[in-house]
């Protein structure tokens, strides 16, 4: 077995276990956890397939790489505004939780249509 | 200059205008967040250029009956990235202009700017947004390559989530972080998509992909992984659970880009994915698996919307059943049907039902902002009597409800009849009883908001504020737009043929 | 001289290596947070420390030695700062869970 | 030594590694307290920048040790902290076993799919590096990285800036109205005679250095301005953490300049390549290495300024006039 393939398999496992977190676990900042380390098992399956592109005289195919210096930038923005989304919520309703499933319950006490 | 460096020999003399469409939305954002206080105005001014840029593809797409292509820098795919509008692409840029557009005029009231002339929140988030939005979806249907279009589905994501919470309510910030949630997961599993597909193949363009893929296993796991994030982006049922609070809680104004184009720059992708990455592969178990999620997403967000409460809530759950009708198209134009002229014309029906519910339901939300404006709340059981307080708000409501019900001559009409009349050609029955079915709901639905709005109220009728006229007739603009949508849809039909995938052939063992 | 060389280093990055193991198993083993960062510290002085002696002589010209020195530096930098701050936190008001 | 033992001994660290990173990542998923599951995740983010090194990736290395694990783990630790009190409370609310069950076999079956198609690689793999390697010697660029990110990929890289600045100012959105402009967080006691801030004093001269050694080293070797920007923005991250230096006022004209000049001057330059070269983003053909270089200097500093306030959070004070 080659290396590649030993952190191919390592990526996939990532995988897995990070979308199972994002999915699973109730609370948002882990979720926000699991989705960075799901993000980091598909960065790696990016940097398998360069390594086995190296062609050229390059250890490595230079592409995919650039690939995941751009998407290591993406994900840490929506790690950020995520962050701040959650850090309002709770400073708004002393909770950190998302009732996920329950229909927004038309709450009497506001009238405020949403415009 | 040595033509090394340049290998720009596939673009096409308005390649340009493509990269204007992108770029001048990106360069407002740039602009907006330098001069705070002006956005608005940048903002506005660069509408009609935007606007007219659209139409210039669109024109010279028909003209010359071929699609336009721009090469990036000059380096030609698969190294570089290349651009490229098609009849399908020049269609949605010009929805696209004419409901931001339509959307900017519409704001004006709402996001403008202090009168001391300093910046304020609201107003700098929307507009910039508002641009942010415009540049992703263009660069949506423009991308010719996997991965660009991955950032650009990430700028369409970060563009549209602080739309939802611009008011800082913790219902909103609960929707929104809701929606980022899935979106962030659902761009991943595309990204993964991405990942596969380039190191099968080797490339990441559309174009050439579509040379190279065979069916082999990287090709359904990367098609799998990409449309199942693809449909937590466009809230397909059951996928569909942040959208209703995160679409209802968005001031009027931007919850009619969002249900109108921002949900629709995914769905978009997955129409790219599988008419124009994989052409021809059978996939005809998976092209069934979507038209059921449509089809229950049909009757599902139909029965919701019918239970709602709340206005917005309601045209929220209907974008629900929607989308739903959208995804009859894979059903019913791949595999055997996608020979025959009916899988064409179900194809174009679906793009059909696109572009109608994208101005209709803006139309509609608008409406509702106004309705809730006026009235100071949204509840449905209080609307007595503002169709006479409201007459021209009341009458677009009616109008892109006429869309959604597929009534005729509205563009809804059309899109739903030639879905409805492609699924009994092919003998997939099954689907034309969904349509018909999601028809009526959708008139339940509507005339559940029309009849008390229309009827007199028992008392008369305290207005909070004041409705400008203008604001109206944007409204309703739009929503005759929508209606006329349905007289012209010859043309528009013939457009759609520009530049698509030849029919697919034999490239499958 | 070579051999003299590659000798130094094998011992010297042996013994670097067991101070790790030991600060490790301290880490381990101690009760309280503070005797746990004495064990941790000793780990990265002198086990960092000996690492970066033993791999000097085959560092490649002399910049690519003072990269390694300068790394051991850093860490030593980072090291007593982030002892101090977790000291400090665990007088104030006990470890985080 | 023979070389099969040397490639052997690469192959246990490999190994070696790869258990780690995943006994480091199972670890942050089913840590007790979100605040262990964060240092998990913040050690899994540097042992993956090992990993990138294994891979020929030190580019790679370089932005996830930065940007990865180091900023994302200063923003996310913050968080566990701030988010203490509610987190029992939310921790309780846990799914269902249904639900649990079918997460658990649908991220099995993709994680299986994946391993499938690890282990059947296609023969011979594809590969961009000779087409990337043709064309360096035009560029007059030596690092095919940063050829990719700002000559053959350079939309991606331009649009992706706007990602970032859009995510600013989603995080600003989010500040209640009055501190609109103003700076982010709480003003911070200044204790500036802390060990912290001794690191904040000795660290930032040495950090800057290497900094702008890695943004000039990116045409020729590993680096360039992402990874220099996340630097420099780190060192302006510990310098305000420390209290040496306080976040400045979002509504400041000179922040915003410094936001924006980077995709600006980047966008202006791919413009004029319709005018002087043939087409948007394409250089004339002897001023390609100048100006990706002059490029990559305005992006460094909008990256980190563009960082340092995503990790500073929303304005949270009035602004001063």
């Amino acid at each position: 077995m080659s290396a590649e393939t030993l952190y191919g398999l390592c990526a996939a496992a990532l995988v897995g276990l990070g979308l199972f977190g994002s999915i699973v676990d109730p609370q948002p900042l882990r979720k926000i956890l699991a989705f960075n380390l799901l993000g980091g098992g598909v960065f790696l399956l990016f940097g398998v397939i360069a390594r086995r592109g190296a062609a050229a005289g390059m250890a490595a195919d230079p592409v995919p790489q650039a690939m995941v210096i751009t998407g290591i930038v993406v994900a840490f923005s929506a790690t950020a505004l995520a962050v701040t989304l959650l850090l309002r919520l709770f400073e708004t309703t002393g909770q950190a939780t998302l009732r996920t499933g329950a229909p927004a319950r038309p709450d009497p006490d506001s009238d405020r249509a949403g415009s | 200059m040595p033509p090394a460096v340049t290998l720009a020999s596939a673009a096409t003399a308005g390649g340009f205008l493509l990269v204007l469409a992108i770029i001048l939305p990106a360069a407002g954002v740039l602009l907006a967040l330098a001069f705070g206080r002006h956005a608005e105005r940048i903002a506005l001014l660069l509408m009609p250029a935007g606007f007219a840029i659209a139409i210039a593809i669109l024109a010279d797409v028909w003209h010359s009956q071929a699609s336009l292509v721009a090469v990036m820098g000059g380096w030609a795919p698969p190294l570089g990235i290349a651009l490229r509008a098609d009849g399908l692409s020049a269609m949605m840029l010009v929805t696209t202009a004419l409901v931001i557009c339509a959307v900017g005029l519409f704001a004006r009231g709402d996001f403008g700017m202090p009168a001391g002339g300093g910046e304020a929140r609201a107003p700098l988030v929307f507009w910039t947004m508002l641009m942010g939005v415009w540049s992703a979806l263009n660069a949506i249907w423009l991308g010719r390559d996997l991965f660009n279009l991955y950032v650009a589905l990430e700028l369409l994501t970060f563009s549209a989530v602080p739309l939802v919470c611009l008011d800082g309510r913790a219902e909103t910030l609960a929707a929104a972080l809701r929606y980022l949630l899935f979106a962030l997961v659902g761009s991943v599993l595309y990204l993964l998509g991405v990942a596969l597909f380039y190191g099968a193949y080797g490339t990441l363009d559309i174009g050439l992909l579509a040379g190279r893929v065979r069916a082999e296993p990287v090709v359904w796991v990367s098609a799998a992984l990409m449309t199942a994030g693809l449909l937590a982006k466009t809230a397909l049922f059951p996928l569909h659970l942040w959208l209703p609070p995160a679409h209802a809680g968005a001031p009027a104004a931007a919850s009619a880009v969002l249900s109108a184009l921002v949900v629709k720059g995914s769905f978009f992708l997955a129409v790219r994915l599988w008419f124009d990455v994989l052409p021809g592969l059978p996939g005809v178990p998976a092209a069934q698996a979507l038209g059921t999620l449509g089809a229950a997403a049909i009757i599902f967000g139909s029965v919701l919307a019918l239970r709602q409460e709340r206005l917005k809530l309601l045209i929220a759950y209907s974008t629900i059943a929607q989308i739903g009708y959208l995804f009859l198209l894979f059903p019913l134009s791949t595999g055997a049907a996608a020979a025959g002229i009916w899988g064409s014309v179900a194809w174009t029906g679906g793009v059909y039902q696109l572009v109608s519910h994208a101005i209709a339901k803006a139309a509609m939300f608008m409406a509702a902002g106004l309705i809730g404006e006026a009235l100071g709340h949204d509840r449905i059981a209080g609307l007595g009597g503002i169709g006479r307080a409201l007459p021209m708000t009341i009458f677009a409501f009616g109008l892109g409800g006429m869309s959604l019900m597929g009534l005729p001559p509205s563009g809804g009409f059309v899109a739903k009849l030639m879905l409805l009349t492609a699924s009994v050609t092919e003998g997939q029955w099954w689907w034309a009883v969904v349509i018909l079915l999601g028809g009526l709901l959708a008139a339940a639905y509507v005339f559940r908001v029309l009849a008390p709005a229309l009827a007199g109220a028992d008392e008369p009728l305290r207005l909070c504020a004041r409705v400008s006229r203008r604001r109206e007739a944007v409204v309703l603009a739009l929503a005759v737009g929508a209606l006329l949508l349905g007289l012209l849809p010859l043309r528009p039909s013939e457009l759609l043929q520009i530049g698509r995938p030849a029919a697919p052939t034999a490239i499958m063992r | 001289m070579r051999q003299v060389l590659d000798i130094f280093t094998v011992a010297a990055v042996s013994a670097g290596a067991l101070f790790f193991l030991v600060g490790t198993v301290g880490l381990l083993r101690f009760p309280d947070p503070l005797t746990r960062l004495h064990a941790l510290t000793k780990a990265d002085n002198l086990g960092l420390g000996l690492v970066v002696l033993g791999l000097l002589p085959q560092a490649e010209g002399f910049l690519a030695g003072v990269k390694l020195v300068a790394v051991w530096l850093l860490a030593q930098l980072a090291g007593a700062t982030v002892t101090q701050l977790v000291a400090r936190a665990v007088r104030r008001g006990g470890p985080p869970a | 030594m023979s070389t099969g033992f040397a490639l052997d001994a690469g192959l246990v660290l490999d190994a070696g590694l790869a258990a780690l990173v995943l006994a480091v990542a199972v670890g942050a998923i089913v840590a007790g307290t979100a605040f262990a599951a964060v240092v998990g995740f913040v050690t899994y983010g540097l042992l993956l920048a090992l990993v990138w090194v294994r891979l020929a990736a030190v580019d790679v290395a370089l932005t996830e040790a930065a940007i990865g694990s180091g900023v994302t783990g200063a923003v996310l630790i913050a968080a566990a902290a701030r988010l203490r009190p509610a987190e029992a409370r939310s921790a309780a609310e846990r799914p269902g076993v249904p639900l649990r069950l079918a997460a658990a076999v649908l991220s099995a079956l993709v994680a299986a799919g994946l391993a499938m198609l690890v282990l059947l690689p296609s023969a011979p793999a594809p590969s961009l590096g000779p087409a990337a390697a043709v064309h360096l010697p035009e560029l007059a660029i030596g690092n095919p990285v940063t050829a990719v990110l700002l000559a053959y990929r350079a939309i991606d890289t331009l649009l992706e800036k706007i990602v970032l600045l859009l995510a600013l100012l989603g995080v600003w959105s989010l500040a209640p109205d009055r501190f609109w402009g103003g700076a982010p967080g709480q003003p911070h006691a200044a204790q500036q005679d802390g060990a912290l801030a001794l690191l904040a004093r000795l660290l930032p001269p040495v950090g800057i250095v290497v900094g702008v050694y890695i943004l000039w080293v990116g045409a020729v070797a590993p680096g360039g301005a992402f990874q220099g920007g996340a630097i420099l923005a780190a060192m302006w991250i510990l310098v305000m953490i420390a209290g040496l230096r306080d976040a400045p006022a979002t509504g400041g004209r000179r922040v915003r300049l410094l936001l924006v000049v980077g995709p600006a001057v980047f966008l202006a330059v791919g413009l004029a390549g319709f005018v002087v070269a043939d087409g948007f983003l394409a250089y004339p053909a002897s001023y390609a290495k100048p100006l990706i270089i002059a490029i990559e200097v305005v992006l460094t500093l909008s990256i980190a300024v563009i960082l340092g306030l995503l990790a500073s959070g929303p304005p949270g004070r009035e602004r001063q006039r």
